[in-house]
């Protein structure tokens, strides 16, 4: 009997289920004896609660009378738009970085090689806080901006630069500007499909372009006291108003669009690497520049082997998106940390962190999963 | 080819002098001298090593020469861009082993390079890439991927593809030594019917059938060097070198 | 098993710290464990084991003090916790021994002298639901001010940023806060403090619910500290006291007669183990926040009535 | 005379100019080379100067003092100096860390040592096991050395041990795990991957979270782990999910003939695992171990959620010192060069180990 | 094998009764019926997908079959552990592509099953290995990897290493169809002296030459069933099916 192959299929899998089941329950009843014996109450109502502390800088509307499920939902709105963010960012800059690291110049694959090395070789933390320290020991002080623009200065305290507002009755400019982005973009994808059937880029566009520009300055003109150009200005210490993009947010931008990039880059050059020289070959002798080579036949072909480590590389800048804090930027994690230190919800804090991150995590996952089936090679 | 006019007569489709190339220390070509006239079918054999495929390589420069010249249609091939983009397209190549772009469609590798290097119209180049799959007898492949084709079509495909391109000069390198038995007819019947369009055609092959059928000259090589070139039929009867004897021996003896 | 017997089979007090405060708790160069909030727990291991150095310290951030008290790792927490209703339901706070405000460093070109001066400015500080977190929201809501904060999981970092001139304050406990214009400011005179006497916290001591005899020794550990000081007792001159003292509180209290220690089970030195090897309540402080140290902070609460301050000695009679 | 002399310096000269100009093309071969070829040698030039004025030119040295600091305009080393014991050993003692330094030369001196392909036999796994021994009772003390609670460990020690130990025991673990993940047992196969994503899911720091605040709710007291292996554990289960995966990918490319072929010799499932899949397995994911063990190391630097000083953490304790200006850049800037080190030599180590194994097998 | 002694009167070696099998809803097998003697060697051909393959690998269990007996050497194949190990060990195998152990040396594929399986020690495996290793003709290989070697020599190592377990059964899925012209004749050469001392071979091929010369039994299949099985010059001169002829007629008119 124990030497039957199917028997001992079903003990083995019989006694890990026993297993599990058996350190599920001794968890189980351990921690409820455990919580009964140091009176810890468990329970989601503190949710509805208001959370009673800020938020420095928020993507969704957020004041500190909010309940504390709508600061996790900011938070957690805070960590997706710098990791959705970081993930465009990086996946651009690391497939530059990969061809780069192939490039015939040695000084620019020098230079895309010590970019892969430092972001691998360093702790993100260290990257991190060095990164935020450089705002200060390079750009200048709020008192002494640098200018790059009118309205538009950069110093310590961020970049600071004017904003379009209207007001309501300005409904039509806004309209305007609209309808012609509309117009536009479908009049340069329309060309761009055109270019590729006939092979010649029609010049309608360029009217179209030109049509809009000159439109546009007449309406300005028309309506120029409705439109209002908030400009930032020097208050005190710093520039308000305006629009602003804090160090921080940079800093998490860049730091982590650092590191993710060098992992990309390496990924890419992987998987340039894995197109058959063949490839290449057929390409060059079918008379295709090199820009044209890689456009049209090698990054192609190259994305069929990097989806699938880019997924863990997304993945994983989810899951870094949690040392925002280190900088100043407060993420999902640090919200629902406050929220525990505020009402001593510990386990649940916890229970939320797990839970949020796996949900976003796995939904990732299945989105790269789908786009890598559906760009699979078709095969016999 | 058995026309009236005498094919040396015609103006050089390619012409290759002094040609000398080496990989660092080692020099794969040495002093090769060969020209192609228009039309002309040149079946280029030799042992493994000899420097066929870079020979052929080098003619649309996929290999860089180091000494000598090579001029085709006219043009020197040197470091100018332009040059080697004109010659480019102005010869088509098919591989051992197909190198058709698995991404893309039948269809889509055949009109890839009409629309991006030639700027035709997509209903233009479809319209030529459906004349070629025609006359490879695989029109009705057009939709489906490389990975769905067996190795023969696959290499048709690439021969169509190719031609799409309009090219006045034909190089194949073993186009059918990656290819099942039964599949290599298909392909040499597809190259047997180029080559009596009169396309001029440069090809490395040891099916000596083919080489019989169709070649205008036999070209032998060895160690680098061009040893000996002749017609198929003295070449086959009577070859001059004891090399090539005992590589012909070793090929037919088979 | 009560906390006491664990603690005593354990060998050593378990003790919740920061990490890294100046001047409350934080490792030194010698990897020594030192700070007030560290010498207020090293008391309670002088009590319980007559020896301050069976303490060992757990570096806790903000959102994981409470429940490492809750779950029993730590036996103490001194870690600067403000003594609130809902944490006290939670935890059980022994006594207050420090109490806190909140301070803001500020550029002096700035000429803050009101709270209300403080609008539109941008202050760095720690986050996580901190002491001075609650302070700054309590400024806004009673001067009708907005500021603009930036949070940090560090005071470091808050502190380095301010110092950098991303922040034009920057807001910390008010005993830290003296000492770093001192030393980390390239240029102190440039930098002025701001106390908006907006909170005045009672920093606690805590531990976990359910054991009597625990909080007692908690208590009075600390308690000796108080005594101490009031009765002019230091770690000097105990010896001497103990010696030549006749006042019967005093003799007992140090163990010179018996049964101190008898209610809590300890030893009859208890006491004067606090004191010989931590010291009153006024060294301590001297040695980690006031002008033995890099901080110089003054007492102002954290004095005995006499001296118009809070702590209130409670007698050991 | 003259002639001939000139003429042997031309000719020596024109191959050198040529050799020259050789090596001069990739920089400035086509106009898009040569470009980005100056505006990057600007770009470095001018950064350069700026990074040798503020690190070296201006920076603070000895006396290791705070005035020193405070009297430069550039980088203050002055503190890393005075600090360096700290920020290496974090609160070891300081009598005692004489040990924790001997700890690390003794981990790097085995991890060069068994860096050699020859050195692999099974002895060496031997060695490794009496190495750590060694390491936990130089850490640790007992049978002779004053005893250092693991609470008090800190520093690059614990980087090091941190990551050998959540490696050597991640390891074995993650074959488990990844040929579960590959068994036809659907129960086996479904737990592994259920394992391995959730935690391939989460942040490392979210399970650190969860060894330091719920782990102690979960467990019954006596079972308790204390905060050092509590970490190594969070490390180690962090480690196997991620190797299970890096292994998965090798054993999905070993041919199916090679496991027929050791069935059709007899041998049974953990041997043919043991002696013919895994070995291949492995050699084909190094590079990609590789990355999974540097990453490791990195993950070391966020143990300071469950308690431990590990360098980044002793580098702000440091920081922390009321009587310093705070140099943080600088300290950053050291520690981040310490991992660097670490991290870099491994993965050098790890290329040359592939091309070792790629030579030797034609 | 022209022995006096009448191959049937032997014991059984592989007895296959009523044997079916099925991947999922595709019946691979069905109620196939063979039986095997002592020192007897049987050629399978048929057409590709016929379920050789399949049959073959039944015998030593890398298939499971659903129905029918399988007996060989007097041991049933069921799901009984022990019984499918002892079988193993006396059943050899080589595949058509070899699977050699890429990361172990010549000498180290041919010892690791005895010394693992049959638990000998390190000096006698290798000394029976070497053994083996002379027999196919390149003991001065062993030190090499796989990787280093050629095809045909890859393969002769993959018989060796078969033949170190000692099996009193081999057997070959198709073992010179992965190989070089020139190489199929080293193969076919050893296994024609191993046929000669007298080893039971089940042998999957199309080698014509080599079923004529060696072969006791042709057995022909077809959509999983054995459509015929004869003596090689009945089985050549007159088959009986059609669809024998046809096969017949394609594999030896290439
Ligand atoms: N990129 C390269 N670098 C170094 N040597 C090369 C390279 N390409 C080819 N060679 C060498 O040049 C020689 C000639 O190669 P080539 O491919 O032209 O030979 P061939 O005649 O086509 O042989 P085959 O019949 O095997 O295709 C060979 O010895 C080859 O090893
Ligand atoms: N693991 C499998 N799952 C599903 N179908 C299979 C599997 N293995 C084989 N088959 C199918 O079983 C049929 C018989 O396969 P088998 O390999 O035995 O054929 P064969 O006669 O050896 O063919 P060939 O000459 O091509 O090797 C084929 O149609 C094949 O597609
Ligand atoms: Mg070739
Ligand atoms: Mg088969």
């Amino acid at each position: 009997m124990l030497q039957d192959v199917r028997f001992r299929a079903i003990i083995v899998q019989i006694a890990l289920l026993a297993g599990i089941a058996a350190l599920g329950s001794m968890l189980f009843t351990a921690t409820a004896r455990n919580l009964e014996l140091r009176g810890i109450p468990l329970g989601f109502g503190f949710l509805w609660r208001p959370a009673n502390f800020q938020i420095a800088e928020t993507i969704l509307p957020y004041s500190s009378s909010d309940p504390n499920w709508w600061a996790a939902v900011v938070g957690l709105s805070n960590s997706l738009f710098i990791s959705v963010l970081v993930i465009l960012l990086a996946s651009v800059i690391g497939l530059f970085i990969g061809i780069g690291r192939l490039s015939s110049n040695p000084l620019v694959s020098g230079l895309c090689r010590v970019w892969v090395e430092v972001a691998r070789n360093t702790p993100l933390v260290v990257l991190l806080i060095f990164n935020y320290a450089l705002w200060w020991e390079i750009l200048p002080l709020a008192t002494e901006a640098w200018k790059l623009a009118p309205g538009t200065h950069i110093s310590v305290r961020g970049l600071s630069m004017p904003a379009l507002g209207w007001s309501t009755s300005a409904f039509a400019p806004v309209a305007f500007v609209g309808v012609s982005a509309v117009i536009l973009a479908g009049a340069s994808y329309a060309a761009r499909r055109r270019q590729i059937e006939t092979g010649s880029r029609p010049a309608h566009v360029s009217a179209a372009w030109l049509f809009v520009a000159v439109a546009a300055g007449i309406f300005l003109f028309a309506y120029r006291d409705v439109i209002s150009l908030d400009i930032p200005e020097f208050r005190r210490a710093n520039f308000a108003g305006g629009w602003s993009l804090t160090p921080e947010l940079t800093t998490i931008l860049i730091g982590l669009t650092f590191y993710t990039a060098g992992f990309i880059g390496e990924i890419v050059r992987g998987g340039i690497l894995a197109v058959r020289k063949g490839q290449w070959e057929a390409a060059t002798a079918l008379g295709l520049s090199r820009g044209q080579t890689y456009r049209l036949v090698v990054v192609p072909l190259a994305l069929r082997s990097i989806v699938p480590p880019l997924n863990s590389q997304y993945i994983n800048v989810v899951k870094n998106s949690t040392l925002a804090i280190v900088v100043g930027y407060q993420d999902f994690m640090t919200v629902v940390s406050t929220m525990i230190n505020k009402t001593s919800h510990a386990i649940e804090g916890v229970a939320i962190i797990l839970g949020v991150f796996l949900a976003v995590n796995l939904a990732l996952s299945a989105l790269l999963n789908a786009y890598n089936r559906r760009i699979a090679i078709v095969e016999r | 080819m058995n026309d009236g006019e005498k094919l040396s007569d015609r103006a050089p489709a390619i012409r290759i002098e002094n040609l000398g190339k080496s990989f660092g220390d080692f020099q794969v070509l040495r002093n090769v001298n060969l020209t192609v006239c228009q039309g002309e079918k040149i079946v280029v054999c030799g042992p493994s090593g000899s420097g066929k495929s870079t020979l052929i390589r080098s003619i649309n420069r996929l290999e860089q020469h180091q000494s000598g010249r090579i001029v085709v249609e006219g043009t020197e091939l040197t470091n100018d861009l332009k040059g080697i983009e004109k010659i480019r397209s102005e010869v088509g190549m098919v591989f051992q082993h197909f190198n058709l772009f698995p991404h893309l469609t039948i269809l889509e590798n055949c009109t890839l390079a009409p629309i991006w290097v030639r700027k035709l119209p997509r209903e233009e180049a479809e319209e030529i890439a459906m004349h070629f799959l025609r006359k490879v007898r695989i029109p009705e492949q057009a939709d489906k991927y490389p990975g769905q084709l067996s190795g023969g079509q696959q290499q048709r495909v690439a021969i169509a593809r190719a031609l799409c391109m309009k090219p006045r000069i034909m190089l194949f390198d073993e186009p059918t030594s990656a290819l099942d038995p039964e599949m290599i007819k298909e392909v040499l019947d597809t190259m047997i019917e180029l080559a009596n369009e009169g396309m001029t055609m440069v090809c490395v092959t040891h099916e000596m059938g083919f080489a019989q059928a169709v070649a205008d000259r036999v070209v032998f090589m060895d160690g680098g060097q061009i040893i000996e070139e002749n017609e198929p039929v003295a070449f086959f009867s009577s070859p001059r070198s004891e090399r090539t004897k005992l590589f012909l021996s070793q090929i037919l003896g088979h | 098993q009560s906390i006491a017997d664990k603690v005593r089979e354990r060998g050593y007090v378990s003790c919740g710290a920061s990490q890294g405060v100046p001047g409350l708790s934080r490792p030194d160069d010698k990897g020594v464990w030192t700070g007030f909030d560290v010498d207020s727990c090293r008391a309670v291991a002088a009590a319980f084991f007559g020896d301050s150095q069976k303490a060992q310290f757990v570096p806790l951030n903000a959102a994981q003090r409470i429940p490492a008290v809750q779950t029993g790792e730590v036996d103490v927490l001194s870690r600067t916790t403000t003594w609130t209703y809902t944490r006290d339901v939670a935890v059980r706070f022994v006594a207050i021994n420090l109490v806190d405000g909140d301070a803001i460093m500020l550029r002096k070109a700035l000429n803050v002298a009101k709270a209300a001066d403080l609008d539109g400015l941008t202050i760095c500080l720690q986050g996580g639901g901190s002491l001075v977190e609650n302070a700054l929201d309590i400024i806004e809501q009673s001067n009708q001010v907005k500021v603009e904060r930036v949070y940090f999981d560090s005071t470091i970092l808050a502190r380095d940023a301010y110092f950098g001139g991303r922040c034009d304050g920057y807001m910390s406990d008010g005993f830290a806060i003296a000492g770093q214009r001192a030393a980390v400011a390239g240029n102190p005179d440039e930098h002025a403090i701001f106390q908006s006497g907006a909170t005045t916290e009672p920093l606690a001591l805590a531990i976990p619910r359910g054991d009597d005899r625990w909080f007692d020794i908690v208590r009075y550990a600390f308690n000796a500290m108080v005594w101490a000081e009031d009765r002019g007792i230091t770690s000097q001159n105990v010896d001497e006291i103990a010696a030549s003292s006749t006042d019967g509180e005093t003799r007992k209290a140090l163990g010179v007669d018996p049964g101190i220690g008898e209610p809590l089970k300890l030893d009859d030195k208890w006491i004067y183990n606090v004191i010989k090897q931590v010291g009153n309540y006024g060294e301590v402080f001297a040695r980690n926040l006031g002008e033995d140290s890099p901080l110089k902070a003054e007492r102002r609460f954290n004095a005995l009535p006499r001296d118009g301050g809070i702590l209130f000695p409670i007698p050991f009679k | 005379m003259a002639d001939t002399a000139s003429n042997t310096i031309a000719r020596a000269a024109a191959p050198d100019a040529r050799s020259l100009l050789r090596r001069l093309a990739p920089f400035f071969g086509t106009p898009l080379n040569a470009a980005l070829t100056l505006i990057l040698l600007w770009l470095m030039v001018r950064l350069g100067s700026l990074l040798v004025d503020w690190a070296i030119l201006n920076a603070a040295l000895f006396p290791a003092e705070p005035e020193t600091c405070a009297a430069a305009t550039g980088a203050c080393w002055s503190f890393v100096i005075a600090k360096s014991g700290q920020i290496l050993f974090g609160i070891y003692p300081p009598a005692e860390r004489w040990r924790a330094g001997l700890v690390c030369i003794l981990i790097i001196i085995t991890l060069v040592a068994s860096a050699r392909p020859s050195a692999w036999r099974p002895g060496l796994a031997a060695i490794w096991v009496g190495m750590m021994a060694i390491v936990l009772w130089l850490m640790g003390g007992g049978f002779g050395l004053v005893s250092v609670p693991t609470s008090s460990w800190g520093g690059l020690p614990v980087t090091l041990i941190l990551t050998v130990f959540a490696i050597g025991l991640g390891f074995p673990a993650a074959i488990l795990l990844a040929l579960g993940r590959r068994s036809s047992l659907p129960v086996v196969r479904t737990l592994s991957v259920l394992f391995i994503e959730t935690i391939r899911g989460l942040p490392l720091l979210s399970l650190l979270f969860v060894a330091s605040i719920l782990l102690p709710l979960f467990l019954p007291e006596s079972l308790l782990p204390d905060k050092f292996v509590r970490a190594l554990l969070a490390l180690t289960i962090f480690a196997a999910a991620y190797l299970a995966e890096v292994l998965r990918g090798g054993l999905q490319a070993i041919p199916g003939g090679q496991s027929e072929a050791a069935e059709a010799l007899g041998l049974n499932y953990w041997s043919t695992q043991r002696l013919i899949i895994l070995p291949q397995a492995i050699r084909i994911v190094i590079p990609a171990l590789t990355n999974t063990i540097i990453v490791m190391i990195k993950n070391t630097s966020l143990v300071l959620v469950v308690g431990l000083f590990d360098l980044i953490s002793s580098g702000k304790a440091a920081l922390s010192d009321p009587a310093w200006p705070a140099p943080s850049t600088e300290t950053f800037l050291f520690i981040g060069l310490i991992y660097f080190a670490l991290a870099f030599s491994f993965a050098r180590f790890a290329d040359f180990l592939e091309r070792s194994g790629a030579e030797k097998r034609g």
